[in-house]
């Protein structure tokens, strides 16, 4: 695609209040996202660095549509590098994960180290002192693109564009910090999913910031009191607006009136389980907090309900539709009793779960409603007309910070 | 009997009875009267849905797990009181059946599976493909699932996973 | 989508009679015919006032891409909005019809009375005095995209365009006499069925307005008689040319030696029922007309052959596929006998319809074979070059009527 | 037996006599032999194909509606001798299947479908899904439809249904 | 389309060596090459002579996207023309293949002789004086839109563009003399299959032009000596570079070492057949040529692996997905050995190919791989940068002037 | 017996038999033990892979053929071997099923067949329907194909055929 040709959506005013709908669905919009968000001066989560332990270990992740392999070289570091041969483009790595020396392309044998350079040639000289590679051919002009890499607490990321800041000052320390809580220690995975959702990847990072939503959509925050907005609980969000963190406080005594006036579909008192297991919970982090939702831009979550812990990557795959890739984690040193509580907390989660399966329809409802009109815009007035930390969480501001942060990146 | 090893020997009455346990499962799904669904199982038992990848590096995660009847009854009340999700329904076709006798008491059953999903608007697709891998009590009629694992083909799925597959 | 950057399709001439392919494939024109035509000055049908007899019923039906919601205010009034929040965007009603005081946003649990009117904002004032709307936020600027609404013989079309004339106006006095004639006393619904089209909804539009191909296409037409050219009959079509009414009178005695010098594929006068009953008629409107077809540009269509009755509705889903949402019809005072005779001849409509089968495949036809050669034209010659009503059927006027009416929306 | 309620019990010769009547069904529409087709129904039958939504309204419309054998005979000369449609075949799985006893001669039969249709171009597509919701004549052999309601799931239909489902 | 508003990929330089990965998901482009390669100057392989043996057959074939008719006329000579109507552009021919007179339309039945004139519109003068066609309408002015057509060794090509030079000069001696060298006598068809491509149809043409990847890639043809680059063999290519031809002599004796330097994958010395009568093979040509591939620009392959003989017809289907129709041959003076010895090597090609089913996952290998990363470039350097004819195969010269012809073609 | 004609009747102890025939071809296929599948042929046999549109025209080639079981045999070692392909599963559902008297040692079996197949990458398609026209040698326990002729219902296939259907 040629920047020339492409005409982005325009926005009614610099204001963060009104997004406009053509956002979700316009062509060129989309090519323009590759170019500058993923492929961008930002960070993208690419997976965790136990899915690698061992020299020779190998992964295909993602940025934005771009396939990115990420390998632990023979000196134990990790290299990321596009997965698409230097020489006429095949896919490297068929399997989503495996372990090699190098790697070698099916097409036409060139052959690659962990760290993505150019290592051999099939018949680079010819054969019989016929055909093969002119002088001027030179494998280290060969190499693999290569993506900067970095780790926070067990997490790899992936960055194409060396203008972007280093990892941590690219989260901040508020961000920053908030991951170390939850990620203590050594993770083990416990399960992996694929969720495709049926909308344009912007309409599902605004539906993880936005805290509003939290409590009216999914029943399963209120009746079991995991968490409601008037519990208490604040939203956390990094200078650029891009990255953000949600949380609640288990508050058993919280008044409930201001949901009875708002006689809300999800207030409904008399809701029982017959097993309650799948809601028992230890408060593992001594700190109280039953939930914590956390959102890295352009495309990370980490998540936290109860001892439910997960991460998500989130991969654009057209303009009306998206990848979302669940990680489910407990630790190393969980014994079998905690294996077995955080396995069904995870029925809370996920494609089916009890208190996030709306957020897999609900993109796709906008998605469908913004066709035809796509002139129209949204608004996001709740909690005023800035992204910043409040310690509330009826506001719309960390949705307000993805747009502040999108827009500086497209210009616009 | 299975296909794999003969085993011991399976008699027609106990596969006919287990077809009739795997027709009742597909019904009261595709029918809606999902009511029925945990009845179908033991009150002790293991319900799970996961994929033949996650299956066979053996991850216990599951993106629904259960391990009483209770749990399954939640389920469906959750999807009858809580959760919002649009009017749809499925359409279950099951078969081949493989039935391998286990103990005096029970049978382990593979059938292959495919489910299409229909929206209410009309959006018809082919949701899931897999294997139930079962363990069934025969002791006493009607037979009952003590064990249902569901192992889909693919990791992914579509939007959402509302109903039990 | 933003009108800048559209391309429409060029026309050779301002003649009728040259219709360029390019019309049938291209995205910009689809894309501006949603802006132009759909969105413009044009009434859309959206369904029967029978369908919603009760305050508080509603359904959700389309103008063009967007979906859209009919209801019946306590007051009785029918009311067309926007089936999309005016927060975020969500789709309001996810079923195809219902029953309600009003209308809850599933997703923040905005709240709209029947006339589209915002009546609730969750957590306005916040919570604990925190958050909430700012004091600049005034609900009456957040109401649905309203449509214009209008009702004639119980047929219910919106607008959104305050620039259209007054829907009876916009039919005109034949087009508006020709439905009266079916539309007599109240009607019942029998069935539903929809159809989906291979094709760009104009091909379908054309087909409904071609009296040229009728009884060529269609063997039932003329071996059964229910229509031939050699049919009295008539062709009429409103001053703008975009809605038509073709109709045939039984006519037994009619020469048929113009269809054995044609020898047409579809004249097997061989060619008999084993059980006739559906084609047995009775002549209900008293006036011998056996079949009268009747389009309202640019999506409505009413059909009467011999007993069967049905509205189909025409919405675009793309360049290359529509959907033809078929209403089945009889009337409240039908007796038994009728309904069953209505219920045998509908086996002639529909998308298994003895005498339209081939009407839902040969729109995909044209569309597969424009692929690659775009840049050529049809030919509507047809009966001369222009679009007045005819005492004959052996025309494309209605067609060229329907080019003429789209031209002077789009501007072309 | 049917998996709703024990009901009167259907020995195993019915249910294996029942669902041979269904597999021929299959086989004179997959392999094209559509003059076989009105065979398979009593002369005083009735078919119908309806949708999940519309059968549940109660709404009587059909897209097909037949109440003879000589209506299903013409559909069948219509689509030789009349109707144009480019040449497609279908291919139809059908399982499971549930029997209930209804009278001394007749029996009632459910049983899931899918139809995928594959065009000459060959295109292939999920074209249906759905229930057969059949009365059956077992008075005597080869067992005939008395009633066959053909439920679709969805109430879309692609350009045009030409063959019955 | 129009070619105002298309804006086709740029090259980095005018060299062969880099091709921007660009071109093969670029929808102008593909645009572009509708109208400048499969309309354009080219002659593009329409079906075999033999399947239209006697007048009245059709057949309907491809050029591009486009639907087109080829049927051998009374006098026994072979037509082309578009499979679209004059009228209103509706598909004429409805199968694949068949016998008729005249060609009539389904929809208002105009017709056509095997030549592609109009004969016959129904209604011409209407019905009773009324309607029909109006003075100003010439048959001959509706003609179908007509393909030149050319056959060599009972190849029929056809094309679009007057400008075109003759078939055999734009084959030119080389490509001529090796088709004459497998078409020797009539054919007989033993079968046929179509192959869906998920990838731009360039990338299978570059792949069938690689002969590069051929001993790499398939390991049939190294383990059991069928074609190594270390056995004998040649390149030829035509002045314009479009068209080429690969072979390969049987060389028992060849060095293998070459090979075991490499250390290839597709070097397995230890592997057997079980049943080799698959590549059981006789020299049928006498010039012990086992392995002779020959491409004519834009879409057609003519290939002999031993004693299996196939025509291969690839046809756009969109930016990232081709259809590659196989038709495999045997000469009706086959005996029944010769016959079966033909369907055992038959094995070795088609979808599930031993040395030719990888051929169709590469190149989706390549499309998949060029998704958000389009502005890299591919190398092609192996062999020099020209695109000439020479003595060996450790090259991609012909894929270089692949691209010499594609660029004179697109002005590019 | 047949749906065409009556012809030798079939007991139901061979149905069964080749009904477990089928089930354990779908069964090595479906779960990747590919090494068992050429064992389910007999020693001379015929293998062939064609469409619909060849086979009623009577063309011989067939994207697969095979003429004895050590060419299954080479299948597999290619496949495990010698060529490169994605990983890949397919989920068969296969019925009704048509069982035809021939000779006394043999029987004709058709039977519907559908595959899926789902790539490692989770994408899951419609890959291939037709009908399976079988030879069955039921001289002894367990019965093994003479012929099996899988005849698909489209001339197209999706990429490549790796895995035989
Ligand atoms: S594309 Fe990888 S070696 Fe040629
Ligand atoms: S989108 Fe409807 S309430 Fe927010
Ligand atoms: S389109 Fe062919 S006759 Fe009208
Ligand atoms: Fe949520
Ligand atoms: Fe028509
Ligand atoms: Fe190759």
């Amino acid at each position: 695609m040629q920047q020339g040709d492409m005409t982005p959506v325009a926005w009614p005013s610099d204001s963060l209040t009104r997004v406009p709908f053509g956002l979700y669905c316009n062509r060129d919009q989309y090519a323009l996202e590759q170019e500058r968000i993923f492929n961008g001066p930002t960070w993208n989560y690419l997976c965790l660095a136990a899915e690698l332990p061992r020299p020779g270990d190998y992964l295909v992740s993602g940025v934005g549509e771009a396939s990115v392999i990420v390998a632990r070289a023979p000196a134990g570091e990790l290299n990321a590098f596009v997965n698409r041969c230097a020489h006429r483009g095949s896919l490297l790595c068929l399997k989503r994960r495996g372990h090699a020396e190098n790697i070698t392309c099916v097409y036409h044998g060139w052959s690659y180290d962990l760290a993505g350079q150019l290592t051999g040639v099939s018949f680079e000289r010819g054969v019989k002192r016929q055909g093969g590679m002119p002088a001027e051919f030179k494998r280290s002009e060969h190499n693999l693109r290569r993506l900067r890499i970095a780790e926070f607490c067990g997490l790899v990321f992936g960055s194409f564009d060396d203008g972007a800041s280093e990892l941590e000052s690219y989260l901040g320390p508020d961000i920053a910090a908030r991951i170390r809580r939850v990620l203590t220690k050594p993770v083990k995975v416990l399960g992996r999913t694929t969720q495709m959702l049926p909308n344009n990847w912007k309409l599902y990072l605004e539906n993880v910031k936005d805290s509003y939503h939290a409590s009216i959509l999914h029943l399963f925050f209120t009746t079991f009191e995991i968490n409601r907005l008037t519990q208490k609980g604040a939203i956390i969000i990094d200078d650029s607006g891009g990255h953000h963190v949600s949380y609640s406080v288990a508050d058993q005594a919280a008044d409930n009136s201001a949901y009875r006036q708002q006689a809300l579909r999800s207030n409904k008192d008399g809701y029982r389980l017959e097993d309650s297991s799948v809601v028992e919970a230890v408060d593992e982090f001594g700190d109280g907090i039953t939930m914590q939702i956390l959102t890295v831009f352009p495309g990370f979550v980490l998540q936290q309900h109860l001892n439910s812990i997960a991460v998500r990557q989130l991969l654009p795959r057209g303009v009306d539709r998206s990848e979302l890739v669940w990680t489910i984690l407990g630790f190393e040193d969980d014994d079998h009793v905690m294996t077995e509580r955080r396995l069904k907390q995870a029925n809370l989660v996920g494609p089916a779960g009890y208190i996030s399966m709306e957020d897999g329809a609900v993109g796709g409802f906008v998605q469908r409603a913004v066709r035809g009109l796509e002139e129209d815009s949204g608004v996001l007035m709740m909690g005023g007309s800035d992204a910043r930390s409040q310690e509330f969480r009826t506001t719309e501001a960390s949705v307000r910070g993805f747009w502040k942060k999108y827009r500086s990146l497209m210009g616009a | 009997m299975d296909a794999r090893n003969p085993g011991v020997p399976v008699d027609q009455a106990v596969r006919l009875a287990v077809a009739d346990l795997l027709a009742r499962y597909v019904d009261v799904i595709d029918e809606g009267r999902l009511e029925a669904w945990p009845e179908l199982f033991a009150e002790k038992c293991r319900y799970l849905i996961t994929s033949a990848e996650s299956f066979e590096e053996g991850l216990p995660h599951g993106v629904i797990y259960a391990d009483s009847r209770g749990m399954l009854r939640d389920r469906v009340s959750a999807l009858r009181e809580a959760n919002i999700y649009e009017p749809q329904r499925y359409r279950h076709l099951v078969g081949p059946i493989w039935v391998e006798r286990e103990t005096e008491t029970t049978v382990r059953v593979r059938s292959n599976f495919l489910v299409i999903r229909i929206m209410h608007t009309g959006d018809t697709m082919l949701f899931a493909t897999g294997v139930y891998r079962d363990l069934v009590d025969i002791s006493s009629a009607p037979y009952r699932f003590i064990e249902r694992i569901v192992v889909t083909d693919s990791h992914k799925i579509d939007t959402l996973l509302a109903i039990p597959l």
